[in-house]
C-alpha cells in the first residue's frame, strides 16, 4: 500500500511555545490511523497542520503525492480532506441537514443569481445533492433529526452529524479529532461502527485522534503516540502497547 | 382471478396510474404506481425464476420488515407459483429455525445484515438452498455462495409480460404460510381464502381505492398481512411504508391515512403518549384539559344515548378544537375513518374516548388459521365489549365449555396435518359468549382460564384488560390459579408514571425504585379499587404487586404484538407466582438478570 | 390548533424545500396578495405616503442589513450610507442618462449595484478583521459617504441646500403612465412599484437562504473555521454578503428617495438611520426575512401610533421631542427586554406562538 | 515647514487624544470584565453631564451636583448591571453588544426625556475657583513661554485627570483582592463563579466606576463641545481608539487615543486639500483605524487569538 | 447510616424556558464519601453539579422543579458565593484555569471568600503538599501548563475555601490513564481529610473504582443508584459501562450497524 499522508519533521510553535517538535510519521492509503496522547500532546495541533488550519514553522506534508509547505483549508478540502473536531464545531444555528448539506458546498456550482432566482441549475443541484445527503442520513440513522435545528441534539448525536457533514464530501481522507470522546458504550459502538464501514466498505483513509484505549486497540490499523509534542510511539496496536517508552509516558501500569 | 398476482395485474390495467405504494426513503415518499408495480414485479419473477429457480410449489420464507423489495418479492414468488412464508423481522434464533425446517423453505427472502446474521448461525441445521438480501449494508466481505443480492439478481433480469403466468395461476393454491406465536403452529392459507376475507371486510366498511393505509407492522403478523396489505390489494388503495422505526409517528401524520390497523398495544400507546404529554404540561392546560376529557365524555354519552342537544355539538366543536384535534393531528389521526383493531379489545374507557374523538374504533377477532378475521365490528359501534358479529360466510357458536367455535368458508390449514376441525367447526381456542344482538364476546384463552380455589373459573385477559386500562400501566398479570382470589402483577409504564411522579415531585431514581414507591403503589391502588367495583366478588383482585422491570420482549415475556405471554412469565418471575401462593407479604426475586430484587405484596 | 399537517407528505425534494409547505398558507399567500395589490393602492393617499410606502422601503433596508448581520455575522452600522449611495445612484442615473435608455426601475436595479460595489469596496477589511473590529469599516463607510456626497456638489446638480426635489418626468418610465392612463407620480403607482421591487427581492433574500449561497452565509456566521475546512471560501462568501446586502439597502435607498419623500435628501441618511434600521433588524429578529419585516413595522409604526394616541386621548400633548424620546425608549427596553426573553425576536416570538398553537394544550 | 506649528498640532492632537482616551477606558475597563462591548458609553457621557448641568443651572452648587450626578451614575450604573447585564449573562457576544445598543437608545431617550433636548453650555470655569488654577478664566489658552507654544491650560486639566484616573485603576488591579477578582472574571467567568467571586458584585462595580469615569469624561468633553445630542456622536470617534488599542487594553486606550488625536490633527492639516474638501476628519479617524487594523487586526495591545479548533 | 451533606430531591432543570435537561434528578451525598456520578456527555451531570453549585443561571438554566438540600438547608436559591462560604465548592468541567493569572495567582483566587490573609497563605501550603507538581510551577502562567496540571490547579484553587464539599466535574477528561490515577489517589487522599466528593465522571470504572457510592444518569434521569462496589458488580453496569459482557469483553470490531435498531412502539 502506498502512503496517502507523509507528515515529515513538523514542528509548530505558538508565540514561543512548541506544539509540536520535529514529528513524522506516514499514513498508508486505507488505514485507520489512530493517534493518541495526552491532553496537550499536540494531537489535535498535528490534525490542524495535516489541513492546513496552522502553518507549521518547519516541515512538510505530502498528501496524496503533492508535498507542500502550507496548504489552506480550503485548498486542503478540494483536495479531499474532510475533517470533524474536537469540540464540535457543527453550524448551530443550522438544522442538521442543512449542516450536512454545507459539506456539499464544493460540488454546487451554480451562482449565488440562480439560487437566488431558484431557476435551472440550482434548483438541480439542490435536489441531487440532497439525495447525496439523505444517503448520509440513512447511513448515520438519523432520519428522524433530519430537520432538527443541531443546537437542541445532544452531544452524542451532534458527533455523529458532525461525521456526516465530513463523509458527504466525498473525500479521500478523513480526519477524526476524538469522535468517541464524552460517549457512552453504546455511542462509542455506534461510532466505531460507523467509522470501521466508512474504512472498509467506502474505502476511506482515515485518521482519528482517540483517548479511549478499547477502541484504539480494537479499530485501528496503525497507532502513533505522541507526547508532549514529541512522537513516542509508531506502529501496529500491540507494537504500541508493548512499547516501554508509552507504557511510560502515557499509559501508567500496563493494561 | 383472484390471486395476489392477479389483483396487482387488474389494478394496473384498471387504474395503472393510481398510487400503489409509497415508502418514504430519503427523505421523500417514493411513489410507485400500479404500473411500476407491476414492472417491478416482473422483473424479479425473471430474476427469481432464473437465479433461484422458484417454480410451482417452492416454499420461499420472506423475513424482514415491510420495504418495497420485499413487498413486490411477495407477489413475484407467488406468481411463479412459489409459497410465501412469511417471518417476523425481530424473530430470534430458535424461532426462525422452527418456521424454516417445519415449512420446509428452499429460499430465504432477508431484508439486511441483521436477518442474514440470525440466518447463519443456524445456517447449518436448515435446508435454506439460496438467500436473497435486500440491503446489502455491511456484508460486503460476507463470503457465502448461499448470499445473493437483490439488487444483481435484478440487474441481470428482463422484464417482460407475465400476464400469462398470472392467469395461469389457480386461486386454490397455497399463498401463504403464516405463523401463529401463541400456538407455535405454522398455518397455510389460499389465495382465495384470503382475498375472500379481505374482500369481505372492505365490502362491509365500503373501502375503496381512495382509502389510504399505513403499514408500520410487519406482514409476518397474520391480521396485519390481511388487514393492510391484502386489504390494499383488493382495492387498490395506496400502502405507505413508514422511513424508520424511529419516525413512525412523524410518517403517519405525514401520510395521514383514512384507514388504521393496529393490534390494541399501539391505540394503548397513543392514550399513554396523551396522557405522557398532559402530565408535563403547565397546571392550567393540565386541569383545563381534564376538564375538556370530562366535558368530552359528557357529550359522547349523550350522544350514544341519542339525546344531545345542540348546546351540546357547539361545545363539542370547541372542545375537540382546543384541545384534541391537536392530538389528533400529532398522531396523523385527523383523517382516519375506519380504525381496525385486532387481538382483543380496548377497554370501555378507551374505546369511548377513541369514539368521542371522532376515530372510529372497530374491534375485530380472528388468527392465522382463519386468514386473520372471522368478526369484525360495523362502522359506529357504541359497545366496547365485543368484536363484532361474523363476516358473512362465516358462522360462530359458543359451545358448552363457553368455548367459541367458528365455521368459515376462508379457512387456513395447519401445515402438519394435525385437525382441530370438528365437522366443520374450527376451536379457536377461545372463551367467550355471545351477546343478544348475535355479536361475539371474547373473554381469553382456553389455555388460560384460571381456576381458583373455590371452583370458579374465568379468564383472568378480560381483567387484565380492566386493569390496564389505565394510562400509567403499560400491563397485567393476572394470577389466582387454585387460590382463594385474584392477584396481579402490575407492570407501570415509565413514561407516564415518570411525568406523574415528577408533577407530584416525588424522590426517585429509577424504574424499580419508582415502582417501589408508596405513592405510586397508591395510584395503582386506587385504580385496581374502582376496577373492582365493577367486578363481581369472586373476581376482584386483592392483591398486587408492582413488578420492578417492563416485560422483555427477546425473553419472550410478550408477544411480537406485546400481549402477555403467561407461560414465559411464570417460568422467568418464579418467584412472584410463589410468593403469591405462600401468602407472603415481603419477598426476593431472582431475576433472569441475575440480579435480586425485594418486592412488596399489596392487598387491597 | 391552527396548523394541521397531518396529510400533507412530500414526493420530492423541490416540494421538500417550498416556502409554504402547508395548503393553508398557501391560501393565506394568495389572499395576501390579492390584498396588497388589489385593495391598498385604492386606500387614501395618506394610508400609502405616511405607512406603506415608507415602510417598505425601511424593510427592504431592513432586508438588506439582516443578510449582511442576521446571516453572515458581519455587523454593520453603515446601512444609511449605502442607502445613500443607492439614493443618489438613482438620482444621477435617471438625470444623466437620455430618458429612452433609462427608467426608473432600471435605474434603481444599477443603483443597487453600484451600492453593492461600494459595500465590497468596505468590505474587504472584513477578510482580516473580526467581530467588533469590523464597526470601524461600516462606520468609516457611513461618514465617508455622506461627506463624500456632500463635499461634491455635482451628485446634487449643484444644489446647494443640499436638498433636490424628484422632476416628476423621473417617474414616468417607458411612458407607461400614458399607456395605462395612471398617474404614475402618484402614490398608487409608486406604491405598486415599491411593492413589487420589495417582494421581488424578498423571494430572492428567501431564496438566497434556502440554498447553498444562504448556507454558506451562515456557515460563516456560526463557524468560520469549520466552514473554511469543508471548503468554503471565507473571504469570497464574506465580500458576496456585502454584495449582496448593500444591493438591497442601495434599491432601499433609491425606493426611500423617489416612492417615498419624492427628493434627494442627504440629511437622511445620516447615523440615526443606520441605527433606526438596526433596531428593526433586533426587534424583528435576526437571520429571519419576515421578522425584519415585522421589525420595520414595528420601529416605523409606533412613533406613529404614539402621536396619535396623545392627539386623541391626551390632546396633543406629546411633542415631538417628546414622542422621539418616548420612542428611543420604548425601543431600548423592547430590545433588552427582547434579548432576555427571546433572543430570535418578534420572528422568534411568531415561531414559538405558532408552534404552541399547534400542539397546544400539549407541551411538546 | 514651520515646526513650531507642526508640534503645535502634534500637541493640540496629543490632548484631544487625551479626550477620546477618557472615553476609551470606559469602554476597556467593561469589555475587559465581562467581554461586553458597550455601546452605551456614549449615552452614559450625555446623561451624567446633562445631569449634572441641569443641576447646576438649576442654582446647586458645583461640588454638591457633581457628588449628585456621580451617585446617580453608580445607581445607574449598578441598575444596569441588574436588569440587563445578569439576565443575558451568558449570551453570545453579538446579543450583549445588541443589548448595550438597546440601552444606548433607551438612555438617548431618557435623559432627554427627563431633562431636555437643548443645548447647554457648560462653564466650568463657573464654578471651579481652587487655588491649586489661576482663579481668572482658567480654561483659556495661554502661552508658555519657553517654547513658545499654545496649550490650552484645559487640555493640561484633561491629561492630569486622565493620568490621574489611570494611575488609580492601575493600582487597583494589580495590588487590590477586587483586582485579582476582576482579573480573574475577565478570564473565565465560570470559572470566577465557581471558586466564590460574587461576580455580579463585581460587574456591578464596573458599571458603577465607568459610570463615574463617564461623568468625568463627559463634564470635560462637555466644557469642549457643550452638551446635547452631539455629545454621543463625538464620542463615536473613541470606537476607532478603542480597537487600535486592542479593546482589552487601558494604555491601549491611552495610546489609541493619542494616535488618533494626533492623525486626525495631521490629517486635516496635510491630507484635506488632497481630498478637495473641507471636514474631512468625520471619516478620517475611521480611515487610519481601518487601515492599523488591516496589518494588526487585534489592535495594538489586544491579545492574539489562537483559534482553537 | 450517616447524615446526608447533600440532599437533590427530584430536581428539574431548563435552559433557555425550553430546552430540558434534567427530568427528576434524586442522589444523596452522606457526609465523608466520595459518591460518583455516572453517564455519557449530554446526559445530565454537569447539569446536576452546576445545579447544586448554582451555576445554572449563568448558562440561562433554572431549577423549574424539586430542591436541593445541603445541611438541611435548601440551597438552591443560594448564590454561588455563599455557597462557597457555607463549603460548597465546584471543579468545573475542563477545568476552566485563569489562563493570564500565574499559577499561585490562580489558586489565590480561590481564597476570595477568605478574611484573613494569613490563613489563606498557610492554606496555600496545604494545597502545594497535595499537588507537588505544581508547586515547581507556581510562577508561569496557567495558560502554559498541562492538561493535568491544569486539573490541579482547579483542584487546588478549590481547596482554598475549605471546603466540605467539592463537586468534581469529569477531572480524568483528557488526560492520560496513569494521570488520571493520580488525580483520584488525590481525591482519596483528601476524602480522608473529610472533605466529600460529589464526582461526574465518564470513566465509570476509574469513577466506581474510588468512589463509595454511584450514581448512573441516563437522559436527564438517575436510572441507577447503589454502594459502587456493588454497581461494579452489576452485570447490566458491567455490559453498559464498562463494556464487559457476559461472553467477556466484545471487540469494537465485532459490532454491526444494526445493533440498535429497535422495533416500534416497544
Amino acid at each position: 500500500m502506498t502512503d496517502i499522508l507523509k507528515v515529515e519533521n513538523v514542528t509548530l510553535t505558538f508565540g514561543g511555545v512548541k506544539a509540536i517538535t520535529d514529528i513524522s510519521f506516514n499514513v498508508r492509503e486505507g488505514e485507520i490511523c489512530a493517534v493518541i496522547g495526552p491532553n496537550g500532546a499536540g494531537k489535535s495541533s498535528m490534525l490542524n497542520v495535516i489541513n492546513g488550519v496552522y502553518l507549521p514553522q518547519i516541515g512538510t506534508v505530502t498528501y496524496d503525492g503533492v508535498e507542500r509547505r502550507t496548504i489552506n483549508p480550503r485548498d486542503a478540502a478540494i483536495a479531499g480532506m474532510a475533517r470533524t473536531f474536537q469540540n464540535i464545531a457543527l453550524f448551530q444555528g443550522m438544522t442538521v441537514l442543512e449542516n450536512i448539506m454545507t459539506g456539499r458546498n464544493l460540488f454546487m456550482k451554480s451562482s449565488w443569481l440562480e439560487q437566488g432566482l431558484n431557476i435551472g441549475r440550482a434548483r438541480k443541484e439542490e435536489k441531487e445533492n440532497r439525495l447525496a445527503v439523505e444517503k448520509v442520513i440513512k447511513f448515520l440513522q438519523i432520519e428522524s433529526i433530519r430537520k432538527t435545528p443541531v443546537s437542541k441534539l445532544p452531544y452524542g448525536l451532534q458527533k455523529r452529524v458532525e461525521l456526516g457533514r465530513a463523509l458527504v464530501a466525498e473525500p479521500k481522507i478523513l480526519l477524526l479529532d476524538e469522535p468517541m470522546a464524552g460517549m457512552n458504550l453504546e455511542e462509542k459502538a455506534d461510532m466505531s461502527c460507523f467509522i470501521l464501514e466508512i474504512n472498509k466498505e467506502q474505502g476511506i483513509t482515515t485518521v482519528m485522534i482517540e483517548h479511549d484505549m478499547g477502541v484504539v486497540m480494537d479499530i485501528s490499523d496503525h497507532v502513533v503516540v505522541l507526547d508532549y509534542g514529541k512522537k513516542i510511539g509508531d506502529g501496529t496496536p500491540s507494537e504500541v502497547m508493548s512499547n516501554q517508552d508509552v507504557i511510560d509516558a502515557y499509559l501508567g501500569v500496563s493494561h | 382471478m383472484a390471486t395476489i398476482p392477479g389483483l396487482v395485474l387488474s389494478n394496473k390495467q384498471k387504474s395503472p396510474d393510481a398510487v400503489a405504494l409509497r415508502y418514504k426513503q430519503l427523505g421523500i415518499w417514493n411513489t410507485y404506481t400500479w404500473n411500476d408495480y407491476y414492472n417491478e414485479v416482473s422483473v424479479l419473477v425473471d430474476a427469481y425464476n432464473k437465479s433461484l429457480s422458484v417454480s410451482k410449489g417452492t416454499v420461499v420464507a420472506v423475513y424482514g420488515n415491510n420495504v418495497p423489495k420485499l413487498i413486490f418479492s411477495i407477489a413475484a414468488v407467488q406468481t411463479l407459483g412459489g409459497i410465501v412464508a412469511l417471518i417476523h423481522p425481530e424473530s430470534t434464533e430458535g424461532e426462525l429455525k422452527t418456521i424454516l425446517n417445519n415449512s420446509n423453505a428452499e429460499i430465504l427472502i432477508a431484508e439486511d445484515q441483521q436477518q442474514v446474521d440470525t440466518f447463519l448461525k443456524v445456517e447449518s441445521e436448515c435446508n435454506v438452498k439460496k438467500i436473497v438480501y435486500l440491503d446489502g449494508r455491511g456484508m460486503a466481505t460476507y463470503d457465502n455462495s448461499k448470499l445473493n443480492s437483490y439488487d444483481n439478481l435484478v440487474s441481470e433480469a428482463k422484464n417482460e409480460s407475465i400476464d400469462s403466468m398470472i392467469s395461469g395461476l389457480s386461486d386454490n393454491e397455497v399463498a401463504f404460510y403464516l405463523f401463529d406465536e401463541h400456538e407455535d403452529k405454522i398455518y397455510k392459507v389460499s389465495h382465495e381464502a384470503i382475498i375472500k376475507n379481505s374482500t369481505k371486510i372492505s365490502e362491509l366498511n365500503k373501502l375503496s381505492q381512495n382509502d389510504s393505509i399505513v403499514s408500520y407492522l410487519p406482514l409476518s403478523i397474520p391480521t396485519n398481512l390481511l388487514f393492510t396489505y391484502i386489504t390494499s390489494l383488493v382495492c387498490g388503495m395506496s400502502f405507505n411504508l413508514p422511513e424508520s422505526n424511529q419516525t413512525i409517528e412523524k410518517d403517519l401524520q405525514e401520510i395521514g391515512p383514512s384507514i388504521l390497523y393496529a393490534p390494541s398495544f399501539v391505540y394503548k400507546h397513543i392514550i399513554t403518549s396523551i396522557s405522557y404529554r398532559i402530565e408535563s404540561a403547565t397546571q392550567s392546560n393540565y386541569d383545563r384539559y381534564m376538564n375538556h376529557y370530562k366535558k368530552l365524555m359528557n357529550i359522547y354519552e349523550k350522544e350514544v344515548s341519542g339525546n344531545k342537544s345542540l348546546i351540546d355539538s357547539i361545545q363539542k366543536v370547541w372542545v375537540m378544537l382546543t384541545t384534541f384535534a391537536p392530538a389528533k393531528n400529532v398522531f396523523g389521526l385527523t383523517n382516519i375513518k375506519h380504525a381496525f383493531v385486532s387481538d382483543g379489545v380496548l377497554s370501555k374507557v378507551n374505546f369511548d374516548f377513541f369514539h368521542a374523538i371522532g376515530v372510529e374504533i372497530q374491534h375485530s377477532f380472528g388468527q392465522a388459521i382463519s386468514c386473520g378475521c372471522i368478526s369484525v365490528q360495523p362502522d359506529h359501534s357504541v359497545s366496547s365489549e365485543n368484536v363484532g358479529a361474523p363476516l358473512s360466510g362465516t358462522e360462530i357458536k359458543v359451545n358448552e365449555n363457553s368455548e367459541v367455535l367458528f365455521k368459515t368458508d376462508c379457512l387456513g390449514e395447519n401445515l402438519s396435518g394435525e385437525a382441530n376441525v370438528d365437522n366443520g367447526w374450527v376451536n379457536s381456542g377461545y372463551v367467550g359468549s355471545m351477546d343478544n344482538s348475535g355479536n361475539v364476546i371474547i373473554d381469553g384463552r382456553t389455555e388460560d382460564i384460571v381456576t381458583l380455589k373455590s371452583g370458579k373459573k374465568f379468564s383472568p385477559e378480560s381483567i387484565e384488560n380492566l386493569v390496564s386500562c389505565s394510562p400509567f400501566i403499560k400491563s397485567t398479570v393476572i394470577i389466582g390459579e387454585n387460590q382463594d382470589s385474584n392477584s396481579a402483577i402490575v407492570i407501570i409504564d415509565p413514561n407516564s408514571v415518570n411525568s406523574w411522579a415528577d408533577r407530584k415531585n416525588i424522590r426517585y431514581t429509577g424504574y424499580a425504585e419508582l415502582a417501589a414507591k408508596e405513592e405510586v403503589r397508591d395510584l395503582i391502588k386506587d385504580h385496581i379499587k374502582c376496577v373492582n367495583e365493577t367486578l363481581d366478588d369472586h373476581l376482584k383482585v386483592k392483591r398486587f404487586v408492582i413488578l420492578h422491570r417492563t416485560l422483555i420482549m427477546t425473553a419472550g415475556e410478550v408477544s411480537k404484538t406485546m400481549e402477555v405471554m403467561r407461560k414465559n412469565i411464570t417460568t422467568n418471575l418464579n418467584d412472584v407466582f410463589s410468593a403469591f401462593e405462600k401468602n407472603e407479604s415481603k419477598f426476593t426475586v431472582n431475576d433472569i438478570d441475575q440480579l435480586t430484587y425485594d418486592l412488596k405484596v399489596n392487598e387491597i | 390548533m391552527i396548523y394541521r399537517e397531518t396529510g400533507n407528505f412530500v414526493t420530492n425534494y423541490f416540494k421538500d424545500r417550498e416556502i409554504f409547505p402547508l395548503k393553508f398558507d398557501k391560501i393565506i399567500v394568495i389572499i395576501g396578495l390579492l390584498f396588497l395589490y388589489l385593495y391598498v393602492p385604492t386606500t387614501s393617499e395618506y394610508t400609502l405616503s405616511a405607512h406603506v410606502v415608507p415602510i417598505l422601503a425601511v424593510g427592504l433596508a431592513t432586508v438588506g442589513l439582516n443578510i449582511l448581520t442576521g446571516l453572515t455575522g458581519q455587523l454593520s452600522l453603515g446601512t444609511a450610507g449605502f442607502m445613500c449611495v443607492g439614493a443618489f445612484s438613482t438620482y444621477n442615473l435617471m438625470l444623466r442618462i437620455p430618458e429612452d435608455f433609462m427608467s426608473l426601475p432600471v435605474a434603481l436595479l444599477f443603483s443597487g449595484i453600484f451600492a453593492g460595489l461600494v459595500g465590497v469596496i468596505f468590505g474587504l477589511p472584513a477578510i482580516r478583521i473580526k467581530g467588533f473590529y469590523l464597526l470601524v469599516s461600516t462606520l468609516a463607510a457611513q461618514y465617508f459617504v455622506w461627506w463624500f456626497f456632500n463635499s461634491y456638489a455635482w451628485f446634487l446638480n449643484y444644489e446647494t441646500s443640499g436638498v433636490v426635489a424628484i422632476p416628476p418626468k423621473m417617474y414616468d418610465y417607458w411612458g407607461l403612465g400614458n399607456l395605462l392612463g395612471i398617474d404614475m407620480q402618484g402614490y398608487p403607482a409608486r406604491y405598486v412599484l415599491a411593492l413589487t421591487v420589495c417582494l421581488a427581492l424578498t423571494y430572492f433574500a428567501k431564496n438566497l437562504l434556502r440554498s447553498n449561497t444562504g448556507r454558506n452565509f451562515m456557515s460563516v456566521r456560526d463557524r468560520d473555521i469549520a466552514a473554511s475546512v469543508m471548503g468554503i471560501s471565507v473571504p469570497r462568501t464574506k465580500l458576496l454578503a456585502f454584495f449582496v446586502s448593500c444591493f438591497y439597502c442601495g434599491v432601499a435607498g433609491g425606493l426611500y428617495s423617489f416612492c417615498y419623500i419624492g427628493n434627494v435628501d442627504l440629511m437622511i441618511y445620516e447615523i440615526d438611520r443606520s441605527f433606526t434600521i438596526l433596531f428593526m433588524l433586533i426587534i424583528g429578529g435576526l437571520g429571519s426575512i419576515s421578522g425584519s419585516w415585522l421589525g420595520a413595522i414595528f420601529v416605523y409604526e409606533f412613533p406613529i401610533v404614539f402621536t396619535w394616541v396623545g392627539d386623541t386621548i391626551f390632546q396633543g400633548a406629546f411633542n415631538t421631542a417628546v414622542v422621539e424620546n418616548v420612542s428611543n425608549m420604548v425601543y431600548g427596553v423592547f430590545i433588552i427586554a427582547l434579548l432576555i426573553r427571546e433572543p430570535g425576536g418578534f420572528a422568534a416570538l411568531w415561531a414559538t406562538t405558532k408552534q404552541k398553537l399547534r400542539m397546544w394544550p400539549y407541551p411538546h | 515647514m514651520d515646526w513650531v506649528y507642526l508640534i503645535e498640532v502634534l500637541v493640540g492632537g496629543l490632548m484631544s487624544g487625551v479626550m477620546y482616551s477618557l472615553v476609551a477606558i470606559g469602554f476597556v475597563l467593561i469589555y475587559k470584565s465581562s467581554g461586553i462591548f458597550n455601546f452605551a458609553q456614549g449615552t452614559m457621557l450625555l446623561f451624567a453631564s446633562l445631569t449634572f448641568v441641569k443641576m447646576t443651572e438649576n442654582g446647586i452648587d458645583f461640588w454638591t451636583s457633581l457628588f449628585i450626578a456621580a451617585g446617580i451614575m453608580v445607581i445607574f450604573g449598578i441598575a444596569t448591571e441588574r436588569y440587563v447585564i445578569r439576565p443575558l449573562a451568558n449570551q453570545d457576544l453579538l446579543a450583549l453588544f445588541m443589548a448595550t445598543v438597546g440601552l444606548a437608545t433607551f438612555q438617548e431617550g431618557f435623559s432627554q426625556f427627563v431633562w431636555d433636548s437643548d443645548v447647554h453650555g457648560l462653564q466650568m470655569s463657573k464654578f471651579l475657583d481652587i487655588g491649586l488654577l489661576d482663579p481668572a478664566p482658567i480654561f483659556m489658552s495661554d502661552h508658555i513661554p519657553w517654547l513658545d507654544i499654545l496649550i490650552p491650560k484645559f487640555d493640561i486639566f484633561a491629561s492630569l485627570v486622565a493620568g490621574s484616573l489611570i494611575v488609580v485603576l492601575a493600582f487597583f488591579f494589580q495590588k487590590t483582592k477586587t483586582g485579582l477578582s476582576l482579573r480573574a472574571v475577565s478570564d473565565d467567568h465560570m470559572a470566577a463563579m465557581a471558586v466564590g467571586i460574587p461576580l455580579q458584585t463585581v460587574w456591578a462595580v464596573v458599571w458603577a466606576v465607568t459610570g463615574v469615569i463617564a461623568l468625568v469624561a463627559g463634564l470635560l468633553w462637555a466644557e469642549r463641545v457643550s452638551v446635547s445630542f452631539t455629545l454621543i456622536e463625538a464620542v463615536m470617534k473613541a470606537l476607532p481608539v478603542i480597537l487600535i488599542g486592542g479593546l482589552t487594553s487601558i494604555p491601549g486606550a491611552i495610546v489609541g487615543g493619542l494616535v488618533i488625536g494626533v492623525g486626525e490633527k495631521l490629517g486635516e492639516i496635510y491630507l484635506a486639500d488632497v481630498f478637495g474638501g473641507q471636514g474631512i476628519e468625520l471619516w478620517f479617524a475611521y480611515f487610519m483605524a481601518l487601515i492599523f487594523l488591516i496589518f494588526r487586526p487585534q489592535g495594538m495591545f489586544g491579545e492574539k487569538l489562537i483559534e482553537r479548533v | 447510616m450517616s447524615k446526608s451533606l447533600l440532599k437533590v430531591n427530584n430536581i428539574e432543570v431548563v435552559y433557555n424556558h425550553v430546552i430540558l435537561a434534567l427530568r427528576g434528578v434524586t442522589l444523596d451525598v452522606e457526609e465523608g464519601k466520595v459518591v460518583s456520578l455516572l453517564g455519557a456527555n449530554g446526559s445530565g451531570k454537569t447539569t446536576t453539579l452546576k445545579a447544586c453549585s448554582n451555576l445554572l443561571h449563568a448558562e440561562r438554566g433554572a431549577i423549574t422543579k424539586g430542591s436541593i438540600e445541603y445541611n438541611d438547608n435548601d440551597i438552591s436559591k443560594t448564590d454561588a458565593y455563599n455557597l462557597v462560604k457555607d463549603g460548597v465548592v465546584q471543579v468545573l468541567e475542563g477545568r476552566h484555569c485563569f489562563s493570564h493569572l500565574t499559577v499561585e495567582e490562580n489558586i489565590m483566587t480561590g481564597s476570595f471568600i477568605r478574611e484573613n490573609p494569613k490563613e489563606a497563605k498557610q492554606d496555600l501550603e496545604r494545597v502545594y503538599d497535595h499537588f507537588e507538581r505544581i508547586r515547581i510551577r507556581k510562577k508561569s502562567l496557567a495558560g502554559f501548563t498541562s492538561g493535568g496540571e491544569q486539573q490541579m490547579i482547579a483542584m487546588g484553587r478549590a481547596l482554598m475555601s475549605r471546603p466540605k464539599l467539592i463537586l468534581l466535574d469529569e477531572p480524568s477528561m483528557g488526560l492520560a490513564p496513569q494521570l488520571v490515577e493520580e488525580i483520584f489517589a488525590i481525591v482519596k487522599n483528601l476524602n480522608k481529610e473529610g472533605v466529600s466528593f460529589l464526582i461526574a465522571e465518564q470513566n465509570a470504572m476509574v469513577a466506581l473504582k474510588y468512589a463509595d457510592d454511584g450514581y448512573i444518569i441516563e437522559n436527564g434521569r438517575v436510572i441507577l443508584k447503589g454502594k459502587a462496589s456493588e454497581l461494579l458488580e452489576r452485570p447490566d453496569v458491567k455490559e453498559m459501562y464498562l463494556g464487559v459482557g457476559a461472553e467477556g469483553k466484545t471487540s469494537f470490531r465485532d459490532i454491526k450497524y444494526y445493533h440498535r435498531r429497535k422495533p416500534s412502539f416497544s
